[in-house]
């Protein structure tokens, strides 16, 4: 179901997504932070976009070249947790040339693991992880006849929407309390953005 | 705000460059990594004293590599991290076979690489210690105050870790001074102006003309306040104000300033801030032992300024007032 | 461009103040003059370095008092001469008792004010000899040379007459000698954007986004050439060309080179500039003794650099690199 | 003819002047220097009005404290120069209380003296020197009836058209070379516009 092709179809409409969502990723992320979400997201798809020819079958091998373009291309914190979530997707799917629904579920895991453990990030912080376990548990949900593009548009909105109201508990944007209740997190509105692409 | 560069993808490249050529006495590229910048000269057996963090900030991070000051520095893009493999680099270089002491500006990609780089060399024998600079008060408040950015206090740390390492102090003990010094650092800024990214051609926020943002971040985060342009001496003394509100100094106490322009602020208006913050804490009976007054950690072109106390210890004076080699940095 | 200060006819007094609060180890106020600035611990017997000028160029003039540079220094209003008091002040002050070296910019105010109070202070018996700095050759043409105005050229003769007098040379000698370093001595720069002056209020001169002006001077005079903004290589190699070819080096030559920001031109870029300018004399086996990089003669907030080449002799090197104790200058 | 009112008199209308033209006079200055002159004479002429309660019968002491203030408030060439010519002056006119055609002859001998020998200048130059020179022969001229200020309003004019498409052979204008044919001097337009004030 998924192997190279589709994953250099994906890269291609997630790059395609960022430079669409350029500016607002940047306002969004000014509001409470530096405003590059918008380059660090372009940055980093734009190199893996670039490096695909080195694609080979070897889906973790994939992996590890999407990694090494948000290390290389992206070091802010968004992207640096995106290229240690690439980096332990890839270690784990070493050899895989298609996935199953039980690698997909894997690969969603190993990003929210792996965030909580670099990012120091608990669920309802109101950051990407919350965007991540919503999708996860969609994704855990269905049994048969899943649509992940589907569910990627429905459950990175849903995540974005049940934070409305809600504190953004890291970074910077701590210091504005009561402020960052009326602002997304810049990093969830991405995926949610980025979701369209799928 | 226009720009004396060539391709602007190259500009942190050529740089960094033109800082090694300019001063090959004091810096050096690290053999195996182009984006580490070592002493020209390698120090033997003392602990090894390391930084990284993103580019833009000059003489912050790399300008401060140099005998009695760092050994070695990862450097990022502008404003963006340096990457795990870059900083292990560094912290391998930096090394002199008795661990290092990593110090981070406390920004998510900083802190989480500088993680990963220590867990990778620890493999390899090499012990560090992180220590994480949180000296900007705007950034979180004084119950959260560990998460708070590192901004110019930085330096102090980075001369008074210079300073113990080559007097042969061990790692804990470099470690433990240090971070007694991180506790008694506190900075606050102002921003006027913003800068330009050189990749994305245009400022990185807006404000008026007769506006000031206090406590913007050196990568134009938000602040705590924007308000219209005021006089030089209410300015200051709000800011000092703020910042001893956070500290709470005693008349007994004796410490040193910094007085740090963002970039195009210049030195007469930072001597009639310097004057003020003077008379600020006199009006205390609080003793400045030394003014730093000049470009310590910048953000290009930025208009603004920085106000840093550093309450002192009989230690860290000594340690701050010692011999170093670094062409920012006088005694 | 917006200032951080009080009254815009306090902006001179209160920097001052600043500078001498902030380094009270370094510089003091002249007891008879409030505009004249000295070391704060006079010294013995040796030759007397005294400068004067306006203000607005810091570190330039004031900030280079200290040991192993200047003894005292007139200060004007902003871009404006010091009057023939100030400076009579400052020679007297700056006299330790072996006659005074003056050092001056070649402004029509200044040279005039100084040759007054060297008259007047002739007969107090106080020798002077006057050294007028003519380094930046947009202002003059080869022909008319000793016409040239003094830029960031002059903080070399600073720095070698403070040394040649500081070990013991006689006033003739110290004259001798900073007479043939100042023919050494070639400057031109480029203004990006114009600065402000306080009471005014208003830039000093227009430019357009994309333009920049090749020799403007200090204070905003017209350059030689209005052009486009192009990258810093070719940019930086048209300044190497004209530089050259108008102090004819040889590929035995060492030289010493001074890349100076106007103000708000960063670090980064000046490093760019410096990387460059050592590649263009490396072409011609030209040997880079010591580069100087950042802020040494500013004109406020302007945006724009300068480019300095000092031709040396042995012993222009040995004083050059000699030790100094001043917060602007680093060896 | 020429006392302690008639010299307040005359400065209270040089600093008017002063007012009126200063823009032109800093662009006149900006076109090959630093533009500064009409900041230059507006302040040395305020500072002399500031001062003027301080006057007396004695001219030469008033004269003293006119080049007090162009010390004080106007160091450029300018500024200076003319700080120079005042004292002169002042030594020389000592005591006196009111002026004779001498006298006043007397002053521009100083002041064409004082600019040579302090700014090394030459007749010919195109500076305020050669516009002096203008004056002091008119007035030598003139046996009786004379208004001396018809005679600076004409020959301050007659100096800077006669070196109109003349080179400027003082200061940085030498860089501009044949472009300084095409400018009036700033400080000779200065002083003939100042003697529309007389
Ligand atoms: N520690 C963290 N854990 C989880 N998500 C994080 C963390 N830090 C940042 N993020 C996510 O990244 C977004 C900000 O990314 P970015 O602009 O790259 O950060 P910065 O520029 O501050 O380094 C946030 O909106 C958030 O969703
Ligand atoms: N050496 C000199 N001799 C005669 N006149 C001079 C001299 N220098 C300057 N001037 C006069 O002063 C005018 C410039 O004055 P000013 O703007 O005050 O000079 P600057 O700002 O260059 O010091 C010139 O136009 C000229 O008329
Ligand atoms: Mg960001
Ligand atoms: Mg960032
Ligand atoms: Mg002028
Ligand atoms: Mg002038």
């Amino acid at each position: 179901m998924f192997n190279k092709d589709e994953m250099i179809k994906i890269f291609d409409e997630l790059f395609i997504q960022s430079k669409i969502h350029y500016n607002d990723f940047n306002e969004a992320d000014g509001k409470i932070g530096d405003g590059d979400l918008g380059i660090t997201i372009q940055n980093g798809f734009q190199e893996i976009v670039n490096n695909k020819d080195n694609f080979t079958d070897d889906l973790g091998h994939n992996f590890m070249l999407c990694s090494q373009a948000f290390v290389k291309k992206s070091g802010s914190s968004f992207g640096t947790l995106i290229a240690f979530c690439l980096m332990n997707i890839s270690k784990s799917l070493k050899g895989k040339k298609l996935l199953t629904h039980g690698n997909i579920i894997e690969i969603f895991e190993i990003c929210i693991k792996t965030i909580k453990e670099r990012g120091k990030t608990n669920l309802g912080d109101k950051t990407i992880l919350d965007t991540l376990d919503f999708i996860l548990n969609k994704i855990k949900e269905k049994k048969d006849n899943i649509k992940y593009s589907e569910i990627f548009k429905s459950s990175t909105k849903e995540a974005l929407n049940s934070f409305k109201g809600k504190k953004i508990l890291i970074g910077r944007a701590r210091m504005f309390e009561e402020k960052t209740k009326d602002f997304d997190d810049p990093g969830m509105l991405a995926l949610s953005k980025l979701a369209e692409g799928f | 705000m226009k720009k004396i560069i060539n391709e602007p993808s190259n500009f942190v490249k050529e740089s960094i460059q033109g800082l090694v050529t300019s001063h090959p006495d004091v810096y050096s590229f690290a053999e195996d990594n182009e984006n580490v910048i070592t002493r020209s000269t390698k120090a033997s057996n003392k602990v090894g004293i390391v930084t990284g963090g993103g580019s833009g900030h000059l003489p912050v991070f790399t300008g401060y590599v140099g005998e009695g000051m760092l050994d070695a520095c990862a450097i990022g893009s502008v404003f963006a991290s340096p990457s795990v493999d870059q900083i292990a680099s560094a912290i391998r270089n930096g090394n002199n076979g008795n661990g290092v002491l990593c110090i981070i500006g406390n920004y998510g990609g900083d802190v989480m690489n500088f993680e990963m780089a220590c867990e990778i060399v620890a493999e390899e024998g090499i012990q560090t210690k992180k220590l994480i600079i949180a000296d900007d008060i705007a950034s979180a408040s004084h119950e959260d105050r560990l998460k708070r950015r590192g901004i110019a206090g930085m330096i102090y740390i980075f001369k008074i870790a210079g300073s113990l390492a080559e007097n042969g102090k061990s790692l804990e003990k470099v470690f433990e001074i240090t971070s007694l010094a991180n506790d008694n650092i506190r900075t606050l800024g102002v921003a006027l102006s913003p800068c330009i990214l050189p990749e994305a051609g245009k400022p990185t926020f807006e404000i008026s003309n007769d506006e000031i943002e206090i406590g913007m971040g050196i990568h134009g985060e938000p602040g705590i306040k924007r308000e219209k342009l005021r006089k030089a001496d209410p300015l200051v003394d709000d800011l000092c104000k703020r910042i001893l509100d956070d500290i709470k100094l005693d008349n007994k106490d004796k410490v040193s300033i910094m007085i740090n322009s963002l970039g195009s602020t210049p030195l007469e208006e930072l001597y009639i801030i310097s004057k003020r913050v003077n008379e600020n804490l006199s009006k205390l009976k609080i003793e400045i032992i030394k003014s730093h007054v000049g470009r310590y950690a910048t953000s290009m072109e930025m208009a603004g300024m920085s106000i840093t106390v550093l309450k002192l210890t009989d230690d860290l004076e000594k340690n701050l007032l010692s011999n170093s080699k670094c062409p920012f940095w006088t005694n």
